[in-house]
């Protein structure tokens, strides 16, 4: 439709310079932007078993209750964001169909469910050098035995916030980052990746 | 074996510790020295001890960075620290010491609209109020301070500044020596490794205090402990609406002359001078948590330092060579609380936050004036406990935002 | 040259060229600054502050006081620690450094490192912890200062083991090894900085470690005699490693001055370099040196009794401070070892460990004298701390003007001031003061050592947070089209905002006062996007409303949008925005564009820590919507041309009202709302559709000429229609009821900062009120921030009796005017005021503060 | 080698109940905890009022206090912290 056409991701401009320093990295390194994913933040009382099992039946699988984690099914993911609080993330267009999903799950007065797709944009790091180009800004400790794939951590890189989700053993990582943060944090990962 | 030979130039005896004072000062800062010297000065009260759990003005008045200015923006604190610098500019011979006192000039630089506008109300309201104060633009900025970076490409380039040419610096451990001398010389005991535990009160009058050397019967206390004070009040059934956070600074090595003024930025944080001895001294923002601990967290010195480079490309390859923290005892309004308390003959001065070392001889002289009268002098009765409940309070968080 | 034939761990096949003061030398691959100097057999390398004395190489390591030099924009550096390389040029010192703006050479950069173990050293003791924690397979992390592990081992014959145990530790993948890394900081719960030298630069190490291990050893310190700062006069071990490790020879006759048995050895090590050995001085059995001898190239005798023994080098022990400085700044506490005569740990720290000869793991036959005496009783020139010239006699003056504190006579003489900050000096100076005071040493203490342990370049402190990446930028959706079309950007926070559009040859004020009438006249554009948004969702959002903003939302309806403002709990103003009603139990509240954060936390605060019970839930939209103001007269009419379908007419889409569209098959949220009193509407959009959506506004707005407007424009169109903006009419001491604004006061129910309007001061009537204000001539602007008083020629010091908050030229009106925070201001409506200026004094009328539109017509049309 | 255990879990500044142990650069401070807001302010003194709005406990030692994890789960917790030697305390 015409309005994909025209829509226009946070990092478009970046693409280039992206794509440049993956092929010039000599160390395994590639990032590029994963733009227009569908992100619908949920807030439910997980003590509330109804409205937790309707939700599972929706996405196909349990949100992970344990904190930092990820849990995924199908294409859909969802990221533990706080002990009521959760981020589904599924293929671009699909807000509209996850959200009257969840609310369906919910029914009234039950929590929240708002569609953040345009909220972050998410940059994929990945490669051997991955690991060591976070940690010119990350504080989290993203050693391999402690932090695994299927893991995510909100914190911050270099001066931005953002959400972590550590994809596969490569390592690939997703970093969510907002929109208006989103230049910021690629100019710093531009730059970091210049050093060893 | 042969020694050196004792000089015979003493700064200050060690007393032994009398029994009984007119007027007990817990605290022997930069304030407790200069209240006692004050007394004895101006109100002929000599029988004086100025109690010091440590060593003479180790707390914070060791610890600051010596900015003195007095451009502040409400009349209530505009004067208080114009008196001060009134002061300043005469302490030297007054106190027949060197203190190094510097009218260098001291430049708050502008990074914002915001900023221009209130530090424009600001300038407006010192001339009003009789206080040396200047607008410069960028220009301006640079022909007073040429190592300041005006360039456009900073991340927040500099859209001007506010000066007081008579603002500056003094060499603080010759303000505590020289007020200590003349105060000792007039009298008054100064007592080292001496801590108050406790105070003596009876039916609601204030008649002693207890430390770790004794019970002193005196008839007069005055608190004077910045960042204890909480603690030192809570001795006595006192409550104060001070809260004590570290206050991180920073020394350079010593380099040949390269800044010629003080320059404080608020929006990112950090202020400089150079001292007379040659080291460039940095102070940055207060940590955001209480601590007694007297250090910080080393990310406040990482952005401070950061902001400094970009203000002053030419310090890139300067060093670090010493950091610390002080307590600073943090009001609700960033104005300080000098006077009475609900405990008869008992008195609080505190809440000066960062700004205290610029108030020293002000503070001193007003608080010795309350303690001699009973009765707060003009300059520091707006700065009493009961603003708090009756909503009178004197907000300088916008000169205050940033520590000096 | 005093470069020995043999031995060392230089490589004399690598010569490499460098100059000192000008002066074209060669040393070898390998060395330090300092040994190549001394293989050029450059004694003097530098000039006392305070007296101007010669001075030499005193140390071989990071403790070094004298041999302080420039190396083009780097200062003060230890010729001690600078490796040797080609084209090096240095100058000497005379203990000032020069700040020098040079070029920004070599690159800064941090890195975050987690470990079980730190260790701190890579000595003997050092690697052999390393070595236990890595078999065992922990995550390690060995730092050393020097550019090779092994520390005194180097100086041995064999350093078999070392090599071997440094090669089994580079092959655990689990073991990070940092040579040339001084750890420089220890800070709360075992966060360790580190300052690692590279080839282009520092690279800032901030390791979060389980258990910090201390092997830092220990540092020699020299005797205290009369004139005891002559070039040739060095730390014994210091000559030892000169020998070892660099394969030079410091001087041709030497004499031993020392206390202790650590020289024992030094005497055939000496000989067998082929330096004649004239005296050996032993504190513990003779002695002492009373006084040296020297030229301008440092020493040429020595005296002991009535002898003068020639000699170029005296090398001097006065025994180990072990180096307990990291223990130190980890709160550990230090006692006096008498045995050892030094400071050693007292007790220990939770997941920090001392060993080696930092913990007094060392054998030390020593006689303790601290203080030389000399031929006569002048001690001027018994230096305590060479970098400072601070001598015994500067102590005796201290101890004799009252002071008893070492940290009161450290500030006195300067004693571990420098930049080495007492390493040599400290313990000395202790000792002394116990001698002159009758105290002893472990009772006088030592001054507090603090980070960092070695000084530490701001630029290293910085990283890569410099220029553009100082501060984060945060950008709208729409940033692109302002940039290319010519915006002038204000910072607004860390947001990038368009000031103004200027066109070719405009000036600000022209461009404003064109986009100003644009908006008045036809229609203009603004990208409003940077409002924070906060989506607001639960059974119990209004009760949390209701509690949180001054005024009542009970009667919003679905649909529907209601201007709200808040207060802290002192009552004063603390964010206002626009709440909008979006369907049963779910709004959506807008915030300031700097406040969105701070509101956010506001609201978690508030329902997290006071209102648990309450259901409802917050949910940061900031970034997630454009949001684009079309505004003015024919602003309907571009949205005629954009949104077909949507009843526009003011019956069916009145003020206040929420409207869905779409256009181009993008969704759209049309807002009825205005903060400028003309007809206007706000479009918000998914965020990826911002620039699309802007654009076509542009192309449906241009048959009415459509342009774009900055913030400036927006804030002489609110101030013409009398809205605040948070931080320019409120500064933190104002209330709803000073800005005239008690309408959005609720009588009824209780809000935060509500009983705060009952205190006496709060509830004065001659508080300042937000007013009008027409400058008697039309031109004449007030500067904002101007303060008013009540008398146009008043004398110092001049009651103020309020000030200018916003002042701008109206094209609208035709004239200047302002808005001001004046006492009891609404009492004062028609009386002038006068801004006293520097150069003149500008008289205004005080009016109410609205100069357009007053009933509304245009805002509801 | 031995070493002793420290009290804290380590790699921690502040401990967030729900993430886990991080940087104090995530958190903001919410100063002293367990301050209740007055059950009818309406009718509540000015002392009292100002006591609730201003005054704070500004304890040495261990200190009940709040912060909020705003870089991650953006949640309010209070812990026990020493003000004199930072020392988290269970």
């Amino acid at each position: 439709m015409i309005a994909e056409a025209i829509r226009r991701s946070a990092l478009a401009d970046y693409a280039d310079r992206f794509a440049f320093l993956s092929a010039a990295s000599n160390r395994g390194l590639s990032v590029r932007e994963v733009p227009f994913l569908t992100q619908i933040n949920l807030r439910v009382n997980p003590s509330e078993t109804g409205h937790m099992s309707a939700i599972a039946r929706e996405l196909g699988f349990a949100l992970p209750v344990d904190p930092n984690t990820v849990a995924s099914r199908g294409g859909r993911s969802c990221l533990w964001l706080g002990p009521d609080e959760w981020l589904i993330v599924a293929r671009p267009n699909q807000q509209t169909a996850v959200e009257a999903s969840l609310r369906s799950a919910l029914g009234e007065h039950g929590g929240s469910v708002v569609d953040v797709s345009a909220n972050r944009t998410v940059i994929e790091v990945t490669g051997p050098a991955a690991r060591d180009l976070l940690a010119h800004g990350c504080a989290v400790d993203l050693h391999p035995k402690r932090f695994e794939p299927g893991h995510c951590a909100q914190t911050l890189l270099a001066r931005a916030g953002v959400m972590i989700h550590l994809i596969d053993v490569t390592p690939t990582f997703h970093l969510y980052v907002r929109a208006s943060f989103a230049g910021y944090l690629a100019d710093w990962l531009l730059d970091a990746s210049g050093s060893d | 074996m042969t020694q050196p030979s004792p000089h015979v130039d003493r700064l200050w005896r060690s007393p032994d510790l009398k029994r009984s004072y007119d007027v007990v000062i817990v605290g022997a800062g930069g304030h407790g020295l200069a209240t006692a010297y004050y007394l004895a000065k101006n109100h002929g009260i000599v029988n004086v001890a100025v109690l010091e759990r440590g060593w003479l003005a180790g707390g914070n008045m060791a610890r600051n960075t010596t900015v003195i200015r007095s451009n502040y923006l409400f009349d209530q604190s505009a004067a208080i620290y114009e008196h001060s610098l009134k002061l300043w500019e005469g302490l030297s011979g007054e106190l027949d010491y060197d203190i190094k006192f510097s009218q260098r000039g001291v430049l708050n630089l502008v990074h914002n609209i915001g900023d221009a506008r209130e530090s424009r109300r600001r300038v407006n309201a010192n001339r009003l109020n009789g206080i040396d104060a200047e607008w410069l633009t960028p220009d301006e900025v640079k022909a007073f301070c040429p190592i300041v970076n005006v360039s456009s490409d900073l991340r927040y380039p500099v859209m001007g500044g506010t000066l007081q040419r008579r603002g500056g610096i003094a060499k603080h451990d010759y303000v505590a020596w020289a007020f200590a001398r003349k105060a000792d010389q007039m009298g008054v005991d100064l007592i080292q490794n001496c801590e108050v535990t406790g105070f003596d009160v009876t039916d609601g009058k204030v008649t002693g205090v207890q430390t770790s050397r004794g019970r002193i019967s005196a008839g007069k206390v005055a608190l004077c402990a910045a960042g204890h004070s909480t603690e030192l009040a809570s001795k006595v059934g006192l409550d104060l609406p001070i809260q004590s956070h570290p206050l991180q600074a920073l020394v350079s090595e010593l380099l040949e002359p390269v800044l010629n003024c003080v320059v404080m930025s608020n929006a990112i944080h950090v202020y400089v001078s150079q001292a007379d001895k040659g080291e460039l001294v940095m102070g940055a923002g207060i940590d955001p948590y209480n601590s007694y601990a007297q250090r910080g967290s080393p990310h406040v010195i990482e952005y401070q330092v950061a902001a400094a480079i970009e203000l002053f490309p030419i310090f890139r390859r300067v060093h670090v060579l010493r950091t610390w923290a002080g307590i600073v005892d943090v009001s609700p309004d960033a104005s300080p609380i000098i006077g009475l308390t609900p405990v008869e003959n008992l008195f609080i001065n505190c809440g000066w936050g960062t700004g205290g070392f610029k108030a020293t001889p002000a503070a001193g002289w007003v608080y010795a004036h309350t303690i001699a009268t009973g009765r707060p002098h003009a300059l520091n009765a707006p700065f009493n406990l009961e603003r708090f409940s009756s909503g009178a309070l004197i907000d300088e968080h916008g000169a205050a935002a940033v520590a000096h | 040259m005093s470069r020995l034939p043999r031995g060392g761990r230089i490589d004399r096949n690598q010569p490499l060229d460098f100059t000192f003061n000008g002066q074209p030398l060669t040393g070898c691959a390998g060395d330090t600054l300092a040994s190549a100097l001394l293989a050029n057999d450059v004694r003097v390398v530098a000039r006392s502050i305070m007296h101007d004395r010669p001075r030499g190489v005193f140390s071989a390591g990071i403790e070094e006081p004298n041999a302080l030099v420039q190396i083009g924009s780097e200062t003060m550096l230890r010729a001690t620690q600078v490796e040797l390389h080609d084209g090096l040029a240095a100058t000497g010192l005379n203990g000032k450094g020069r700040a020098i703006a040079g070029t920004d050479a070599g690159r800064f950069d941090k890195v975050y490192a987690h470990s079980e173990v730190l260790v701190i050293g890579g000595g003997g003791a050092g690697l052999r912890a390393a070595l236990e924690a890595g078999r065992r397979g922990d995550r390690v992390i060995l730092m050393d200062e020097q550019q090779e592990f092994g520390g005194r081992l180097l100086n041995a014959e064999d350093d078999a083991w070392a090599r071997s145990t440094v090669a089994e530790l580079a092959a655990m993948p689990e073991v990070r090894c940092l040579t040339r890394t001084t750890a420089f900081g220890y800070y709360d719960q075992n966060l360790v900085l580190g300052a690692e030298r590279r080839r282009e630069g520092e690279r800032l190490w901030q390791v979060r470690a389980r258990n910090v291990v201390i092997a830092t050893g220990a540092h020699e310190r020299p005797l205290v005699f009369a004139n005891n700062d002559r070039p040739g006069i060095m730390l014994a071990g210091a000559v030892s490693t000169y020998l070892h490790r660099y394969g030079v020879a410091p001087g041709r006759h030497a004499v031993i001055f020392t206390n202790n048995d650590s020289t024992d050895t030094l005497a055939a090590h000496l000989r067998a370099a082929g330096i004649t050995v004239a005296a050996v001085v032993d504190l513990r059995r003779g002695g002492p040196i009373t006084d040296t001898e020297g030229g301008s190239q440092g020493l040429t005798a020595v005296r002991v009794g009535s002898d003068w023994i020639p000699c170029d080098l005296l090398c001097v022990s006065g025994g180990f401070n072990p180096t307990v400085h990291l223990f130190s700044q980890a709160q550990g506490r230090l006692r006096f070892d008498e045995g050892l005569a030094c400071f050693l740990p007292d007790g220990t720290r939770p997941g920090v460990e001392v060993i080696g000869r930092a913990a007094g793991d060392f054998e030390l036959d020593i006689k303790p004298v601290w203080l030389v005496p000399g031929d006569n009783e002048d001690w001027s020139h018994h230096f305590i701390d060479l970098e400072r010239d601070a001598t015994v006699a500067d102590l005796g003056q201290a101890v004799g003007r009252g002071m008893r504190s070492v940290e009161h006579i450290k500030r006195y003489t300067t004693i571990g001031t420098g930049s080495d900050q007492g390493k040599t000096a400290g313990i000395n100076e202790t000792a002394i003061i116990g001698t002159l005071t009758g105290q002893p040493i472990g009772g006088v203490g030592t001054t507090t050592y603090r980070p960092p342990y070695v000084p530490v370049s701001f630029s290293l402190w910085a990283g890569r947070n410099r220029g553009e990446l100082f501060d984060p930028i945060r950008v709208t959706p729409i940033h692109s089209w302002h940039v290319a079309h010519g915006a002038i950007f204000e910072d607004v926070g860390q947001w990038k905002r368009p000031w103004y559009f200027p066109l070719a040859g405009e000036d600000m004020a022209t461009a404003v006062r064109r986009e100003c009438q644009q908006a008045r006249e036809g229609v203009g554009v603004m990208d409003v996007s940077t409002l924070g948004k906060i989506d607001i969702q639960g059974p119990d959002a209004l009760t949390f409303l209701n509690r949180i903003y001054t005024n009542a939302f009970d009667t919003l309806p679905v649909g529907m949008c209601r201007y709200g403002l808040m207060c802290r709990a002192d009552g004063m103003v603390f964010d206002d925005g626009v709440v909008m009603h979006l369907g049963e139990n779910h709004y959506l509240a807008t915030t300031t564009s700097g406040g969105a954060a701070a509101v956010l936390d506001w609201f978690e605060e508030w329902l997290q820590t006071e209102w648990p019970q309450l259901e409802v839930r917050f949910t940061s939209v900031t970034d997630h919507w454009a949001a684009i103001a079309v505004v003015g007269p024919r602003s309907r009419e571009v949205l005629a041309n954009l949104f077909f379908g949507v009843p526009l007419d003011a019956p069916r889409f009145p003020f206040l009202a929420i409207r869905e569209g779409e256009t181009q098959g993008v969704p759209v949220r049309l807002h009825r709302i205005t903060f400028s009193g003309e007809l206007a509407y706000e479009l918000w959009a998914p965020g990826w559709y911002g620039l699309a959506l802007w654009e076509a506004v542009m192309a449906a707005g241009a048959p009415f000429g459509i342009s774009p407007y900055g913030t400036e424009a927006m804030h002489v169109l609110r101030a013409e229609k009398g809205y605040i903006i948070i931080g320019q009419e409120t500064d933190g001491t104002i209330t709803p009821q000073d800005l005239g604004m008690d309408w959005i006061v609720s009588k009824k129910k209780d809000f935060v900062g509500k009983r705060s309007f009952l205190r006496s001061d709060t509830a004065r009537k001659d508080r300042k009120h937000l007013v009008g204000l027409l400058p008697v001539e039309h031109d004449e602007l007030l500067p904002e921030g101007a303060q008013l008083t009540l008398t146009a020629e008043p004398s110092e010091p001049v009651p103020m009796v309020g000030h200018v908050t916003s002042s701008y030229r109206s094209a609208t009106l035709g004239r200047t005017f302002a808005l001001a925070l004046v006492r009891s201001g609404r009492e004062r409506i028609g009386d002038t005021v006068y801004a006293p200026l520097p150069d003149r004094t500008i008289a205004a009328t005080i009016t109410e503060p609205i100069f357009w539109d007053r009933e509304n017509r245009r805002r509801d049309s | 080698m031995s070493t002793v255990p420290p009290p804290w879990p380590t790699d921690v500044l502040i401990p967030c109940p729900w993430c886990g142990d991080r940087e104090d650069l995530e958190f903001k401070y919410g100063g002293a905890g367990q301050v209740a807001y007055p059950k009818d302010p309406g009718t509540t003194g000015d002392a009292s009022w100002a006591r609730y709005v201003f005054y704070r406990p500004n304890t040495k030692g261990p200190f009940v206090e709040r912060w909020v994890h705003t870089a991650g789960c953006r949640r309010w917790f209070t812990l026990t912290r020493d003000t004199a030697t930072h020392e988290i305390l269970p």
